[in-house]
């Protein structure tokens, strides 16, 4: 019988399972050992694999992202933790001045296979500086792949390849997915035991429609998954696609997709302006048959700038939802 | 082949006695009592109804810490700034933040401190001169920052950054000492080791024994200082603050505490610390501590302590009554305040 | 008879003057006092307005952007200079989380008059970590303004309004455009003597056109007008917007360029993927009268996500250029 | 009331002398000669093709400075790594990149050791374990994290992170410095004090009259070592480099020098130096230092220092050459390196 698994308990399994498979794999961040990740990620992993290779970190993330990248240029292959994305900006130099850089910088001569993972979004009330997704800010950066899944078993797949890839990747998971019980709605779903890697770049149909596309990735394509189904109800057959990693975008299933549906929906939970969906709508505006196809303008939902607010009618406002999904399509269908 | 002897100068520590009296009054102790017991009272009955889900977000609170923002704060004037932590509900009530105001932001409700936007990590008054944020670390250039503008504009004024051990591992702390040192800024440093942070003790992640080390690396005057004994931190805060006063620069007052409160609550196991320890530190409770002392020294009685957490209960109370009748912010409100005059 | 300058006169003139009038602003940066600033913008000030106001600081970016904050929040205005944008990365925690959002989540008590000035840019072989643009990053951060000028008249006016402004600004000078002698080509001209504002948000019509729009900003601005006199004389007609900010984006300017012209070109020389270029374009396609006045795809030239190589004709194939801009204007043109 | 009279404690400093023995040979003490002679040939001749302007970018020279390198690096191979900054010519010529791949790399070069696309700030090799990076402090903990997979890996390599006075005020120098001690990592940070950071004197920047005061902080042993003298640095670095092989942790050799070039060539003016105090330097230069201890000490001649001299103008004009006579690259090369396996 096919078992289902959190995506938290996914994203254990796979650091679990590659550790077991590469002994050049460790893992450092705070709170990461003993606890086990403030989100349970790394659960039971300094148990198995010793202090040598699960190291909890001082609150130094400048200190740990670089010396992540310093172990990564001899020989290891580090998976950061960072408590929440949203503390990036400490670590930020390391992160795109150096970890992005070096191996173009160097002519190619180093290889820099670390991967960042960390968690993003709002909606439970956590606030400006703990609720941020932020991905198009990795994704702005030349030499880091970005990654963001919105199920258990993407997220599976996703983190061996990403564990797995010689490149940078930045690995992002949405809190309200990881399947915890203090953070509903929480993802789960079939998980296969075994080993396997989902390749990075492409993005997966989530539900195949004629009248629209929506896009969306982690939080965004859940939601989306849900309002496609509403909109069914409705009569519109919208196409949702879950971009599953940033970058490599997969730009050729979003133009397959809007030729077909010539309607272009982009949702997203980081900040709207030069984010995702500027850079999903330029890809479909720039291509000539997808621009062709487009019978409407393309539309976009999203945080359209605002620090995340704590109280909840206000973070209601501000974030991304079903409804609001729902809505901005039924307006595009019917334009 | 040439065999060659040189000498290397190097450097070593020697440990110091720093004497420093102070008076303290019957109104004074009374007066550090109101404040600890007044955080503590408003800190159970947010944990209690935090547990039963009335709040979002995380919860950080600070039992058997009360001692620190009690007795610096006993020291500051609303003219004074301070930058507080995630965990700085005490800080807010003693640098005299309006409780309904505290409890109306937790509830994210439009009479809150921050009108419902900033929540529990961020409490903020300008009129108090108070922020604290949820970067660790972060508060402390910025109350830097806050003393470099009291020295500009020739205010008397000094600013307190409180954060704690984990927050001394940060690159910020390193960068605001040394700037403070180099300006000679009226700030106080206030570290509150409570020797955790989160899952992780302190001494695991730092490399020295006390970070009062740490302040000769800035040619900083630092203490420690017994931060579960309120008498202490305000006779070391009194020192600091009125050196920074004077124009005679920054220091560090290096609390030891201990957090008997979660890391956050509800979700904290506290598995992380070994058995005993906890129920050790309960013993130096700075609540009961203070009590004691007072007894002692003759300053108060039982029956005071017994009015003013009467006081405090109906303060509280009151507080709640207050800002739990506040409206939640219409919707609209979130877009507002991200530009000034929008 | 009018005086012309160059840019990093017109800046310092700017500073200097704000200065005379309002003695709560300060100066804050590496070299910027006895030295006058790596790119000279800060020339005599110190002598002028003395050490507790022009203050040079240790490499702690982090340490005195957080400083400018506090400072900022007990009645200073404070100007810090950052001796390149690249080195924004070890600030940018202070910038992002803490400038950007202090307003707002203190519910709107405290005003944030920060202006952080930073040189941006590459074309004269300073490499990956010395010659980014980055401004799609700060425009995507809620709670900042953002400011890059492509002359010295609008430098001067822009960084005047600036520093009046009661919001962190983030002001970016391209050093190509400052008119050092070791930095050609340099931006001269006219510029009155006495203190003026320009609005932010409004950009400027840099050439008036028919045929297709040209969208720069700072040094593309420039290249775009330069472009756009060689297209003329190829019988084009094209319309250059200079955005002088990106936040507030002057969405009107854009829209009505390109419901004039059906055709729009969108140049960029930070990274393309995520930023500036897309989220213009997506200004035009979102809005139904200017997506409807689309007479071809949109395109745009950009470093399409390349680390600044070191080499010249690395850099150059990497870097946007006036012949690019005429290239891909043509091809827009006829399409 | 009640007069209260505490006493906490606090740390002073204390001044120590390290003594350390060292042999140095006939052999070692060419082998420095050599390295410095080399790194001051191939500057000055950059220096001279720079002015009429050869090459891109900017150009940081450190004449003056060669000792540091060059005794540090006799302690290393191939399989220990180096981090370096902005100014990083010396040490990769002391580290052994090779002159001909480094020039290259400076005129933008196919054959250059990054093929060009680097430049200056950033040579960079991956068999000898070499890396610059223009972040001032950047390179801090990368060197940590090398230790860290070294002790993870069993390899008994060491790491260094030579940076300057002006890096010891930024935020990594704290995290790393920290960090390499919790963990006892072996490497060696190497403090390049040539008292300027471009314009900003060590003096009015740093908190600190010693930056291996600071060491202190990080429970980490610290010495203060001559930086103009070549034989000092090794003797320091061959402690540090031999106590870290065996397990035994950081350390941090605070090197005092001065820096003879601009900060930039060209455009610096060098106005922020005071009158008298370059020429005073001058007489401090490492190259003649080692030339008056050498024939002291009997290891070697004049004929020595010109026929060293000689070999490395020789090796520089050849390796001018052979970089000259390689390629610009084509521009499609641009668009490769950014990801594997592209
Ligand atoms: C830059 C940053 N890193 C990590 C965190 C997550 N975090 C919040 S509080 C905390 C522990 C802080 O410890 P300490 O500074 O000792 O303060 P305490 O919680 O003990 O009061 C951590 C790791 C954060 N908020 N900011
Ligand atoms: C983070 C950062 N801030 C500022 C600079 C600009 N900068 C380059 S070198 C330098 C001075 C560095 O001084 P120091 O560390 O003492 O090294 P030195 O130049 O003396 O060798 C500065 C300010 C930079 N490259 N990186
Ligand atoms: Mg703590
Ligand atoms: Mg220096």
């Amino acid at each position: 019988m096919p078992r289902e698994i959190a995506m938290w308990e996914a994203i254990n399994e796979a650091i679990r399972q590659e550790m077991e498979r590469d002994s050049r794999i460790i893992v450092l961040g705070e709170d990461i050992g003993k606890m086990g990740g403030a989100f349970w990620c790394t659960q039971g992993l300094l148990e198995q694999f010793g202090s040598s290779r699960v190291i909890d970190t001082p609150i130094s993330e400048a200190g740990f992202m670089g010396m992540a990248i310093g172990a990564a240029l001899v020989g290891l292959r580090p998976i950061v933790e960072l408590q929440f994305v949203d503390f990036f900006g400490v670590a930020w130099d390391q992160i795109y001045n150096h970890l992005a850089k070096l191996r173009y910088m160097s002519g190619g001569q180093f290889k820099l296979p670390v991967v960042i993972r960390a968690p993003i979004g709002g909606g439970y009330g956590d606030a400006a500086q703990h609720s941020q997704v932020l991905y198009s800010i990795f994704a702005h950066i030349p030499g880091l792949k970005v990654v963001a899944p919105s199920n258990p078993y993407d997220a599976k797949g996703l983190l061996i390849s990403s564990i797995r890839c010689d490149d940078p990747v930045v690995f992002l998971e949405h809190k309200l997915l990881y399947g915890l019980f203090y953070l509903p709605p929480g993802s789960f779903g079939e998980v296969p035991e075994e080993p396997y890697e989902l390749p990075l770049g492409e993005a997966r149909i989530a539900a195949e429609g004629e009248d629209i596309t929506i896009v969306g990735a982690a939080y965004t394509a859940y939601l989306a998954e849900k309002a496609a189904d509403r909109l069914r109800e409705q009569g519109v057959s919208a196409e949702v696609i879950d971009l599953r990693t940033l970058v490599p975008l997969d730009k050729h299933a979003l133009r397959k997709s809007v030729e077909k549906t010539g309607r272009l929906l982009v949702v997203d939970e980081d900040y709207l302006p030069y984010g995702l969906t500027g850079e999903v709508i330029a890809t479909i505006a720039e291509d000539a048959e997808a621009f062709k196809a487009l019978k409407a303008p393309p539309a976009r939902v999203g945080n359209p700038g605002v620090p995340v607010p704590f109280s909840e009618p206000l973070e209601k406002a501000v974030l991304p939802s079903e409804d609001k999904i729902v809505k901005e399509a039924l307006k595009l269908v019917e334009a | 082949m040439s065999r060659v002897l040189l000498s290397f100068k190097s450097y070593s520590l020697a440990e110091r006695e720093e004497k420093l009296e102070a008076e303290v009054t019957r109104e004074l102790a009374l007066s550090f009592y109101r404040k600890m017991v007044l955080a503590r009272t408003l800190e159970d009955e947010l944990k209690r109804r935090y547990e039963s889900f009335e709040m979002r977000g995380e919860l950080h609170l600070g039992r058997g810490q009360e001692a620190i923002p009690a007795g610096v704060c006993e020291l500051l004037s609303d003219r004074d700034f301070v930058s507080a932590t995630h965990r700085c509900i005490a800080h807010a009530v003693c640098k005299g933040l309006p409780l309904d105001g505290i409890i109306a932001e937790l509830y994210g409700r439009a009479s809150g401190v921050c009108r419902g936007k900033g929540g529990h990590m961020h409490l903020a008054s300008s009129s108090k001169r108070f922020l604290a944020t949820g970067i660790v670390g972060g508060g402390i250039p910025i109350a830097a920052g806050a003393a470099l503008a009291f020295k500009t504009l020739g205010e008397d004024s000094v600013a307190v950054a409180f954060f704690g051990d984990g927050a001394a591992n940060q690159g910020t702390f390193h960068e605001s000492l040394n700037l403070a040192s180099i300006y000679r800024l009226p700030v106080v440093f206030v570290l509150e080791d409570n020797q955790y942070a989160f899952s992780t003790r302190r001494s695991e992640s730092t490399a020295v024994e006390s970070n009062a080390i740490r302040a000769l690396g800035y040619s900083m005057p630092a203490l420690e200082v017994d931060g579960n004994d309120v008498i202490a931190v305000y006779t070391a805060a009194k020192w600091a603050v009125e050196r920074a006063r004077r124009g005679e620069g920054p220091s560090l007052l290096d609390c030891k505490t201990y957090r008997l409160s979660p890391h956050l609550e509800i979700v904290d196991t506290e598995e992380y610390r070994p058995e005993g320890e906890k129920e050790k530190w309960e013993k130096l409770d700075p609540v009961r501590r203070l009590e004691e002392q007072a007894v002692e020294l003759k300053l108060a009685s039982k029956e005071d302590f017994e009015q003013i957490k009467a006081e405090a209960r109906k303060l509280v109370e009151e507080a709640f009554q207050r800002a739990l009748s506040s409206p939640l912010p219409a919707p609209e409100e979130a877009f507002r305040d991200i530009f000034s005059g929008e």
